[in-house]
């Protein structure tokens, strides 16, 4: 008889404590899409650092809503159709309630239709091209970080400052090293119609496999430019600063600009290998200003992981917050209203305040370029000065980007 | 003018290290029959070992000496282990398991020595710029052109005028026949597979201070050094020269006139020979 | 003109190294003969210039009256002659009457019907199923020719040559490699097909023993030149014949 | 009961049967992957047409599965949305293509074909990566909307992952069926017969070079029919779909299965997507292991994992 009470107690604590842990278990679910395997994993890693930061400081002040975050973590591995196959694992698996990432363009181009039909909300922390926030664009995505035609726009609005004439490019031969120069051409020739531009057969754009520059070193400098727009990232940018410095390329014969020259990667690699003194442009810079919010994400990723945080880790961090800002603003975690809370949304993030644009999506969010310069505190080079260009100045208007949803 | 002289220039070096690369897989195809397709890895770990043994001794040189060496143990414990098994089998085979040794060795340096970039700096007396018809040209680049040439000869003599290389080159036109004279036919084959090792390695440890080193450094190659062998003439040593020039002179020429197809260059080229001569340029044969 | 196969002053080199040359006969229907030759002798070149395995340099090849040289392997079959090889030739991982079918097929010019049941179709598998009961490995239709016996390889082959229905058939070393219990079962096969088709053979071969139990015309081949040609008497008694080849070859 | 287990059509008959009910027991995402199990199932099978049949190794297969994929991706982009007409053009795409690539590649034999046929797929990736005004170069395409299909006056559409499952299924078995008969068919038999000893095929009257020729447009056809519905898939066509290392997976995928029957290269796929699940939720080193998983494979599986098992089960000899 005894036995048979502690049974029924049992299985009654039992049937209680799972209504219970079902109800506390109530949580908001985030899925990740990054690299995290194979040659560009380092991005994934950073990302992932920075979510993980956020997800633990959001956690640890109550949740969203007071719905603990969980993070879902998958690898697009780079290629399209696994980064689909990723999203769909976390929409239709896992269950999430918001999608965050995205490293590559055109993955990010070819993989937002499909978004559009899981009805989840994106944000993209990365990928730059302005078709997902342009042509191609949908209600479902949206874009936390700088975008190619910002990052552009700001280059031609220092291009302008530097007064040369005669402008040149080393891209990487696929999309993104392409539109880089037409953007580059279309905002330079409209602030500075003077501006000359080489034909499209005599600037360079060696294959992203390339791994020996000195034919297209030769060929630029051959050229006598007065300025070159560099738009070579990773791997790419830095067998290319090191085989062009050794064959004087930056000797000051002429302006260089990079576009995307301060990615951390790339920095601490070369260490001081990188010429000081040349304009580098940034999606974020962890030194570029001394707000509260950018010293405590600095300090605590500092802190938790040893290392300063790169742009990507800044992307994923920041998308986190974003979304956590959205679910307050729509008092709930359904994807329907915090799509329509993400629109307009306006925050502070560590490099500075944002507002996500009703028309296309898109974060209107400052460009940093800067000098780089030794600093014997950081072990690779640093930027200094910085200069800030204002979100509203370097972002193209919604008709422009020619997004219509 | 210049312009000429440097694309040449620029050319050979590329075409240098395609030739070590390439010489050490058309060896191991002629003798082993085995194209591996881990032989980009193999580069890519001589890379990683070198800058390895260069942040231990602080010396280019002994890790261009004992980066190789490394690779080399680590090429025996794969030909022991896993090559030996499938000669004889079906290409497809080989390609397969040669392929599966690319996955582990890529991913195995990952997990070592990160994802990140490396990079490694040349020795300061090639460190510098030279004057080369007017223009800078770096030594280490011309140190490149230069050191393929005296390997490739190192080998030619090797294979002609030791005991071991002609061998080696008996082994490569008829093993059965090697056999039947009495030569320990799996020695040779472990031989041949640790010396095309350490020439992959080799080209990877000099190709280091040129370009950064990642994990997947060798995928890029490997493809480019197929064609080399296929266009030399599979098996071939001279082919591999030929071939690895031709290549190297193509695409850096290929900056000036070829616009958006420079991408395509090594499979034109490659589509060109093998419909002009299936077999590829040179007869097969050390 | 009966001649079934004729050939005028064929030669072929491999460089300036010319390893037959200037080689004219002719054969009539049903006629059996022989190529004989010392190694190196130049028969394989000889077969494989003929037969379409490569053009010849020089000279010209009939076949019924129809000038074949220079043609493709498979244009030279169409034409009506098939051929053996020294090596045993077959399908080795197809069974016995898939070897057999395969030629059917293609006589059939079924060879790109994309559908189908080739098992279902009556006139081949009778066809094929007559050519394996002729030569004596019906009993043995459905195990995979990898799997058989050495003779036994050498009659599918023989199998594949003959289920053409050639007119003229070359066969190359017909016997090589077999033992004498095979080689006697071999000749008589032979002499029991020339009998009982139309079917010209022209067969070259080491064994002198075979050749002379067989051929009823020989022709002899001696550093790349048609040496003596005759009845099997007239060679064995022919001078230069004897002091070429078989003076030191020939035990019979 | 064993006469009917070892009836050829029997395994196939329920493999067919099991998947059709699938999506009534297996979650949303698995069906997901079950559909691109079949996709790349159908790739491999084409491709095995060429290894496994007629002893080709091919390694351009993802030029005319990503050719099928463009053509698709670009007549949606047209405006054009008749299902079948798609799949037609692609299919004809590819096989125009393969008949092209296959005139030139056809007379090399082994490494060298395999080698050629790679020269030739990058040739094409290189155009798709850089031809930005049609293939929207290195981005790649995204693809809208999908086609629809008018039955019995209803428009099926095929957002829903499940309909897009039928879709693939359907499409899928009616490829797998053509493929079977051709395999089993007179051509059939002449391309193993090939297979054997090519030389012993044009001295028995086939004309080799032909006979590969067509070899080649066929399964360069179904690869693009896969290519179509990978297209459809997955709302997108981007040149890595062209580049050597896609044109790897039908390698994998055939020889872990097993090259010498028929729907090994299907097994192959199945095992290969498992496998990659399984490893990629337990490390982002998904490369070692499947590596480490691949050696043993090839070592112990000569004739695939389900063609070794399947050999021990019926105790059958080589195919």
């Amino acid at each position: 008889m005894k036995r048979k009470v502690y049974c029924s107690l049992l299985v009654l604590t039992f049937i209680l404590t799972s209504f219970i842990g079902a109800h506390a278990a109530s949580t908001a679910k985030i899925g990740f899409t990054y690299i995290m395997s194979g040659p560009f994993s380092a991005y994934g890693q950073f990302a992932k650092q920075g979510a993980e930061l956020a997800i633990e400081e959001i956690n640890a002040a109550g949740g969203i809503n007071g719905n603990k975050v969980e993070g879902f973590f998958e690898d697009s591995t780079g290629k399209a159709d696994v980064a689909l196959r990723a999203i769909r694992k976390l929409v239709y698996q896992d269950k999430v309630d918001m999608l965050i990432g995205l490293d590559s363009s055109g993955v990010a181009k070819t993989v937002v239709p499909s978004i559009e039909q899981m009805k989840t909300p994106l944000i993209i922390t990365h990928a730059a091209t302005p078709d997902v926030t342009g042509s191609v664009c949908n209600k479902y995505t949206f874009r936390i970080s700088l975008n190619l035609a910002q990052n552009v726009k700001a280059a031609a609005l220092l291009a302008k400052e530097t007064g040369a004439k005669k402008w040149t490019t080393v891209g990487p031969d696929y999309a993104f090293g392409h539109q880089s120069w037409e953007y580059f051409e279309k905002y330079l020739k409209e602030l500075n119609p003077e501006t000359t531009f080489l034909p499209k057969e005599d600037v360079a754009f060696p294959p992203f496999k390339t791994t020996d520059f000195s034919a297209y070193i030769t060929k630029v400098m051959s050229s006598k430019p007065d300025g070159v727009f560099i738009s070579l990232w990773g791997g790419n940018l830095i067998d290319f600063v090191r085989q062009a410095s050794s064959m004087g390329f930056f000797n000051g014969d002429f302006q260089v600009l990079f576009s995307l020259g301060a990615a951390t990667e790339v920095l601490t690699a070369l260490g001081d290998k990188m010429p000081e003194g040349l304009w580098v442009g940034t999606r974020y810079w962890f030194l570029a200003n001394d707000s509260a919010k950018n010293k405590s994400f600095v300090d605590s990723y500092f802190k938790k992981y040893g290392a300063y945080p790169s742009y990507n880790a800044h992307g994923a961090y920041s998308a986190v917050y974003a979304y956590k800002a959205a679910a307050e603003k729509a008092g709930s975690l359904d994807k329907e209203k915090i799509v329509s809370a993400l629109e307009g949304l306006k925050l502070e993030i560590p490099t500075g305040t944002i507002e996500f644009r009703k028309g296309d999506h898109q974060a209107v969010t400052d460009a940093h370029w800067g000098k780089t310069a030794a600093d014997t505190a950081y072990p690779h080079r640093i930027l200094k000065p910085v200069k800030i260009f204002n979100g509203q100045d370097v972002t193209p208007s919604v008709a422009e980007s020619g997004c219509s949803m | 003018m210049e312009i000429l002289l440097l694309n040449i220039l620029n050319g050979l070096s590329w075409g240098m290290l395609l030739f070590l690369i390439a010489v050490g897989l058309t060896t191991v195809f002629g003798v082993l029959g085995v194209l591996n397709f881990a032989h980009g890895s193999l580069f890519m770990l001589g890379a990683y070992l070198c800058m390895q043994t260069m942040q231990l001794f602080d010396s280019f040189w002994l890790g261009l000496l004992i980066g190789p060496l490394c690779a080399v143990f680590v090429g025996l414990l794969i030909e022991k282990f896993l090559l030996k098994r499938v000669y004889g089998r079906d290409v497809s085979f080989q390609l397969l398991l040669t392929f599966a040794v690319l996955l582990i060795l890529d991913d195995a340096v990952r997990v070592i020595w990160g994802s990140g970039y490396h990079v490694v700096e040349p020795p300061a007396i090639l460190n510098g710029i030279i004057s080369v018809a007017g223009q800078d040209y770096p030594v280490y680049r011309l140190f490149l052109v230069l050191i393929g040439p005296l390997i490739g000869g190192l080998l030619w003599a090797f294979f002609h005028y030791t005991k071991w290389g002609k061998i080696i080159r008996a082994a490569s036109f008829d093993n059965i026949m090697a056999e039947g004279v009495g030569i320990n036919v799996p020695l040779i084959y472990t031989s041949v597979f640790a010396l095309g090792t350490w020439l992959a390695a080799l080209g990877g440890a000099l190709a280091a201070p040129q370009q950064s080193l990642i994990p997947s450094m060798g995928e890029k190659i490997i493809i480019e050094s197929f064609i080399v062998v296929v266009v030399g003439g599979m098996g071939s040593f001279p082919g591999a020269f030929v071939g690895a020039l031709m290549l190297g002179l193509l695409e850096s020429f290929g900056t000036v006139f070829a616009g958006r197809m420079q991408m395509a260059i090594p499979y034109i080229l490659l589509a060109v020979i093998l419909l002009v001569k299936p077999t590829g340029l040179f007869r097969k044969g050390v | 003109m009966t001649d079934v196969l004729r050939i005028e002053n064929l030669g072929h080199s491999y460089g300036k190294f010319k390893v037959i040359e200037d080689i004219s006969l002719s054969i009539s229907k049903g006629e059996m003969s022989a190529l004989i030759g010392p190694n190196g002798a130049g028969k394989t070149t000889f077969y494989n210039a003929i037969s379409g395995h490569f053009p010849p340099t020089r000279g010209k090849v009939f076949l019924n009256g129809e000038n074949i040289t220079g043609f493709a392997a498979h244009r030279v079959v169409d034409k009506g002659m098939c051929r053996s090889f020294q090596i045993t030739n077959i399908f080795a991982a197809l069974t016995v009457l898939e070897n057999v079918i395969s030629p059917l097929i293609i006589q059939q010019r079924k060879h790109f019907k994309i559908y189908g049941n080739v098992f279902k179709d009556k006139q081949i598998i009778e066809r094929a199923m007559l050519v394996l009961e002729q030569i004596g490995i019906a009993d043995r239709a459905d195990q995979v020719v990898a799997n058989l016996a050495y003779g036994d390889k050498r009659l599918v082959e023989m199998a594949i040559v003959l289920a053409r229905d050639p007119s003229v058939v070359l066969l190359d070393e017909p016997t090589a490699g077999m033992n004498p219990e095979e080689t006697e079962n071999m000749i008589k096969l032979i002499k029991k097909l020339a009998n009982n088709s139309g079917t010209t053979f022209f067969i070259t071969e080491h064994d002198m023993k075979v050749v002379f139990s067989l051929a009823e015309k020989i022709y002899v081949l001696h550093q790349g030149h048609l040496l003596a040609q005759g009845s099997p008497g007239e060679i064995r008694s022919n001078e230069h014949v004897k002091e070429a080849y078989l003076g030191r070859k020939v035990h019979a | 009961m064993m006469k009917l287990l070892r009836h050829k059509l029997f395994g196939p008959t329920v493999l067919a049967v099991l998947l059709f009910f699938a999506p009534l027991i297996i979650s949303t995402y698995s069906v997901m992957i079950l559909s691109e199990i079949l996709i790349m199932g159908l790739m491999a099978i084409s491709f095995n047409l060429l290894l496994g049949y007629t002893g080709l190794l091919s390694f351009g297969q993802g030029a005319f599965f990503g050719l099928g994929a463009y053509c698709a991706a670009l007549m949606l982009q047209a405006g054009y949305q008749n299902l079948f007409l798609i799949l037609l053009v692609g299919m004809l795409a590819s096989l125009l293509a393969s008949l092209v690539v296959g005139f030139f590649s056809v007379r090399l034999d082994e490494i060298f074909f395999a080698m050629i046929t790679l020269g030739f797929g990058m040739l094409f990736f290189s155009i798709a990566h850089n031809w930005l005004d049609v293939t929207g170069g290195s981005d790649g395409l995204p693809v809208f909307v999908l086609p629809s299909l008018s039955l019995l006056g209803n428009e099926i559409t095929f957002y829903e992952p499940t309909r897009m499952y039928y879709l693939v299924f359907g499409i899928v078995l009616l490829g797998l069926v053509l493929l079977w008969l051709i395999v089993h068919s007179p051509f059939g038999l002449i391309l193993k017969a090939m297979r054997e000893n090519k030389q012993r095929v044009s001295f028995v009257g086939g004309n080799v070079r032909l006979l590969r020729i067509v070899a080649f447009a066929i399964s360069g056809a179904f690869t693009g029919l896969a290519g179509v519905l990978f297209c459809l898939f997955n709302s997108m066509a981007t040149p890595e779909f062209m580049h050597w290392s896609f044109s790897a997976k039908p390698v994998i995928m055939s020889i872990i299965g097993g090259t010498g029957v028929f729907l090994g290269p299907l097994f192959g796929a199945g095992i290969f997507f498992v496998l990659e699940q399984i490893i990629i939720q337990y490390t982002e080193n998904w490369m070692l292991f499947l590596g480490i998983v691949l050696v043993p494979i090839v070592l112990f599986f000569p004739q695939g994992v389900f063609g070794t098992l399947r050999n021990k089960i019926f105790k059958q000899g080589v195919k």
